[in-house]
């Protein structure tokens, strides 16, 4: 008989924090005047996001989602929004390609632990132990990235 | 046929046959492995991974081309199992068999071997709204290739096929009409005979994806009158990468090739190159011989428990199944069809199906989440995609028991 | 590096690996089994033959679609042996390895989906004389489909492509060069660096059917410069059924899909579907995942060897088998390459190669007999087939010593 | 160690007869003159052979053949026109057919044996024990027939 190596804890990764962005996502819905946007999807499960991006002064002024998904890539988009308003630019999509390097860093090697400095994100932590559901939480901040960088392309993830 | 004696019967002796299968023995997650996942891909007996083991170990080498012993083996284990395929769906000749690597290159064959010369402007392929992508993309992009156009006829909100208004749809500007046996998302089982002889008689052949029928009911082709009929090995208790595509002998005879290469020749000069008979003239290259040795295995194993009794098995589960998610509360049941094969797709509260998906996992149930390649049918009842578990052979009662106690789990955490 | 303490020391570390390969471990016709055919099919070593069978039994699942475990430990095993046979080519992505049924299937994608579109009258593909029918009858049939004409190289008696003669025949009119790394039926290897530079210098890029290449000699497709390379697992010592297309991101960034179906589209609708990324736009429907698993196997086990000791191991049997046969009475060897890998093909006297392979295959000597699926090779030579004997990791010189005595069988019947 | 069953003698299967109308055949050669005639191919191995027959009153006054193959379909070939020549058609086809059927049966089932009633071609029973060969020596007798019977269809051994 076959066995395997248990995944993470299903507390840690629905966390109340987690399920309560799901429900109620923050800055939700279409923004008519923005900078920047792009569109994001996962082809193999069909999530898809759209993020708006209002930049005045090298600084994200404003910043909303739309699109479905599950509780994580809803709960990660929401804390996206809240994350990165009011950040500059640099500062932002520095926050994005450190969470998508983290996220994606070897599971094992505990020192890229806690190193969100965000209290928040920091409970989407957990996602690292569910290696199916990594991509649901870093489709919005490769999108933000695609969005920032003015790239005209659908940001996929595999 | 279906009294409770009789079911019983079949459910005791096909408890028997759960051993047979070595995936389903383990634990995930520390629970023991509840796979509800069968659609997507069926599990193999040990008498079919034994084989491949066997024939690798034993008998490999080129098929067809060679002298020597061992290819003669080879080539004896391939064309046995051509010769075991062709009465497992009781087609007439065995040269109306051809390997594939699955379904979608059995599909991609006729799309662009029998319909890319035939379509044009002002004809079509007609479809139906609840196919897998394998059963709509090779027909928009022969459509787009040649200026022929897609027709798609309707589903009613129980998720099946409304066979009339397929039927009026038909008429001489279609070339071919392209349906699934079984809808992979929604378990419906389509008319296909009534279908068929609708379209016959107004001349008009028609292709049956049969990925998810296959293993599950009692597939006749002769009977059927079907003019091509797909399905994959992995659907059926076989290894991945060997698919078969049946065609009525004067059709495939009147195609040109699809691939080519070694094998599917008769005669090879720079000027002109003359094409080899059925069933090779399909077959270029090396063929995945291992792969049909599996699948001749698994053939074996599907008629010696009886594809009745899987059908009456299978059956009989999916009631519980249906009967018991009904009780579940805050589930919809997504496709209600009166006729069902093996699979039940559903929406729990407001909940995505990935989440069900990973708190089903950790209690070691595996099912399938999304929207199972066909986007048409999600977008039909305006969802994004649904939870589905699918049934086989080796599936029983406590399965189901140990599912909708998962489904609990769920709620809690959402709650 | 070819000195004879090394060939030695090689050659006493590979005997310890033929006990891996259990085919060979067999009586044909009461005779130990000389297996002299791995230019057509390589047998598998237990490492690949085991991990096929753990997958089965262990991991079996659908890849890319799932969220349940098994699906992505499928899934893992999968991508892994995409990066795995990345590195062993040395591909600057991972997303430049399309998995495909085989190298016939590799050479059929790149003619419809990089050729179709971009030939016409007055555009050509050019090959060459020796190439396999898998490379020669998809030119032919995309020329006929698109207007374009084929261009042939010639070679010379010793069965070289004459690379000056192939340099001048491309300018701006060839829209891609298709050529052999090395030749099935004579063994000869191409100067297919010198080769892809001219033709780069032109702006022409290059497809290397490296079939008879890639188990045999170091294969760097980066250093090689090579626009797309072609090979087969079954040829590798993985399972058949499954073969790898190496592509230029850029050039395959730029096609149009192939087959369709599932995995290779990022959404559908009825009105119009957008393809998946990379490699996935190539890999419609559920892969040869088993398949892929053992070639993951067959490339650890290459590497453990080290394909240059390999190289040396093969090289020196085969001048070993050549000076062999040399000596027999009657013997003509084709195929007299100064550089060549592991193949060597010859008529003997008046004898039709079929004789001598029943013969021999009475002895327990496996060779291959035939065209080769190579016509054109042979009607080069004016003739209509060859014996021909082929070498892998397995072989030693006791295998030579028993083929060189079986002919000498062959000689007694016919006299 | 895996073991196989044996197959048929060698010396059976190469007697002297055979190798001496492989090496002579008889009739050998193309006939300009003729009433019927037709192609076979094997594809998988390469032999081509022509059969040329020339019908008088109803029966095969003259019958010769082209082509290159192995010593079994050489020596088939040269046996078979020497034992339709001078056959009325009818008898001829029959003569055919029972060859091939005998050569396709039942390896095991004995009473097949010897029913040519022809001690040449009994020759080539011995091929019946060399399964990859059967094709070699039944392919010209198949041409012959589709001849005799006016198919426009090149023959392949399958
Ligand atoms: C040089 C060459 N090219 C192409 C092929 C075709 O490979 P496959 O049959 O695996 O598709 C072969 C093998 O038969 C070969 O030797
Ligand atoms: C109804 C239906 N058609 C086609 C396919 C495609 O089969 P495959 O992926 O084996 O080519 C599937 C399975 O995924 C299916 O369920």
């Amino acid at each position: 008989m076959a066995t395997q190596k248990k995944t993470g804890n299903l507390k840690e990764l629905y966390k109340k924090l987690v399920i309560e962005h799901a429900r109620k996502p923050q800055n939700f819905g279409c923004m008519e005047l923005h900078s920047d946007s792009s569109k994001g999807v996962n082809p193999l499960c069909g999530d898809k996001i759209k993020i708006y991006i209002l930049q005045e002064k090298g600084h994200i002024s404003k910043i909303s989602f739309e699109g479905v998904g599950c509780a994580i890539s809803i709960a990660s988009a929401s804390l996206l929004t809240e994350t990165l308003k009011n950040q500059s630019v640099a500062q932002a999509k520095k926050y994005a390609k450190n969470f998508i390097m983290i996220m994606n860093s070897n599971h094992e090697s505990s020192e890229n632990k806690k190193k969100f400095n965000n209290r928040d994100l920091e409970t989407l932590m957990a996602v690292k132990d569910f290696p199916t559901r990594i991509k649901c939480a870093t489709l919005c901040w490769q999108t933000f990235l695609s969005a920032i960088e003015g790239k005209d392309i659908v940001v996929t993830t595999e | 046929m279906n009294n409770k004696n009789e079911i019983n019967q079949v459910k005791n002796s096909m408890e028997s046959f759960r051993s047979d299968f070595p995936v389903i023995d383990q634990l995930i997650n520390n629970k023991k492995l509840v796979y509800l996942d069968s659609a997507a891909s069926s599990q193999m007996p040990n008498q079919v991974i034994n084989e491949v083991s066997r024939y690798h170990s034993n008998d490999h080498a080129n098929v067809h081309r060679g002298i020597h012993s061992l290819s003669h083996r080879a080539t004896e284990t391939f064309e046995n199992t051509r010769k075991n395929v062709s009465e497992f769906i009781n087609s007439k000749n065995t040269n109306e068999i051809i390997f594939t690597s699955g379904t979608t290159e059995s599909i991609n064959l006729v799309a662009q071997s029998y319909c890319r010369p035939r379509l044009k402007k002002n004809k079509k392929i007609l479809i139906s709204h609840l196919e897998h992508h394998s059963n709509i993309v090779p027909w928009q992009i022969v459509c787009e290739q040649t200026g022929g156009s897609l027709d798609v006829a309707p589903i009613n909100q129980d998720g099946e096929i409304i066979t009339e208004k397929l039927i009026d749809m038909i008429d001489s500007s279609v070339v071919l009409i392209a349906i699934s046996h079984v809808s992979n998302a929604l378990g419906s089982l389509t008319e296909v005979k009534n279908i068929i002889e609708a379209a016959h008689s107004k001349g008009v052949p028609v292709l049956i994806d049969g990925a998810q029928a296959i293993s599950h009911i009692k597939v006749d082709v002769l009977d059927l009158d079907a003019d091509f009929y797909a399905f994959s090995g992995h659907k059926m208790h076989a290894p991945t990468g060997i698919g078969i595509l049946y065609g009525k002998e004067e059709l495939l005879e009147a195609m040109p090739p699809y691939k080519s290469g070694g094998d599917m020749i008769s005669e090879v000069t720079f000027s002109a190159t003359t094409y080899n008979d059925l069933p090779y003239k399909f077959e270029a290259g090396t063929p995945n011989i291992s792969g049909v040795a599996g699948l001749g295995a698994a053939i074996n194993y599907i008629r010696e428990i009886g594809i009745d009794n899987i059908t009456v098995h299978e059956n009989s589960l999916l009631d519980y199944m249906t009967s018991e998610l009904q009780d579940v509360d805050g589930i919809r049941l997504i496709g209600t069809a009166s006729k069902k094969v093996g699979v039940q797709s559903f929406l729990l509260k407001d909940i995505h199906s990935h989440d069900i998906g990973t708190i089903l996992d950790h209690q070691g149930i595996a099912i399938r989440t999304g929207h199972h390649c066909a986007m048409p049918v999600m977008e039909f009842y305006g969802i994004s995609g649904t939870a589905r578990a699918s049934l086989s052979i080796y599936n029983n009662h406590e399965d189901i028991d140990h599912f909708i106690k998962g489904l609990d789990k769920v709620i809690t955490i959402f709650n």
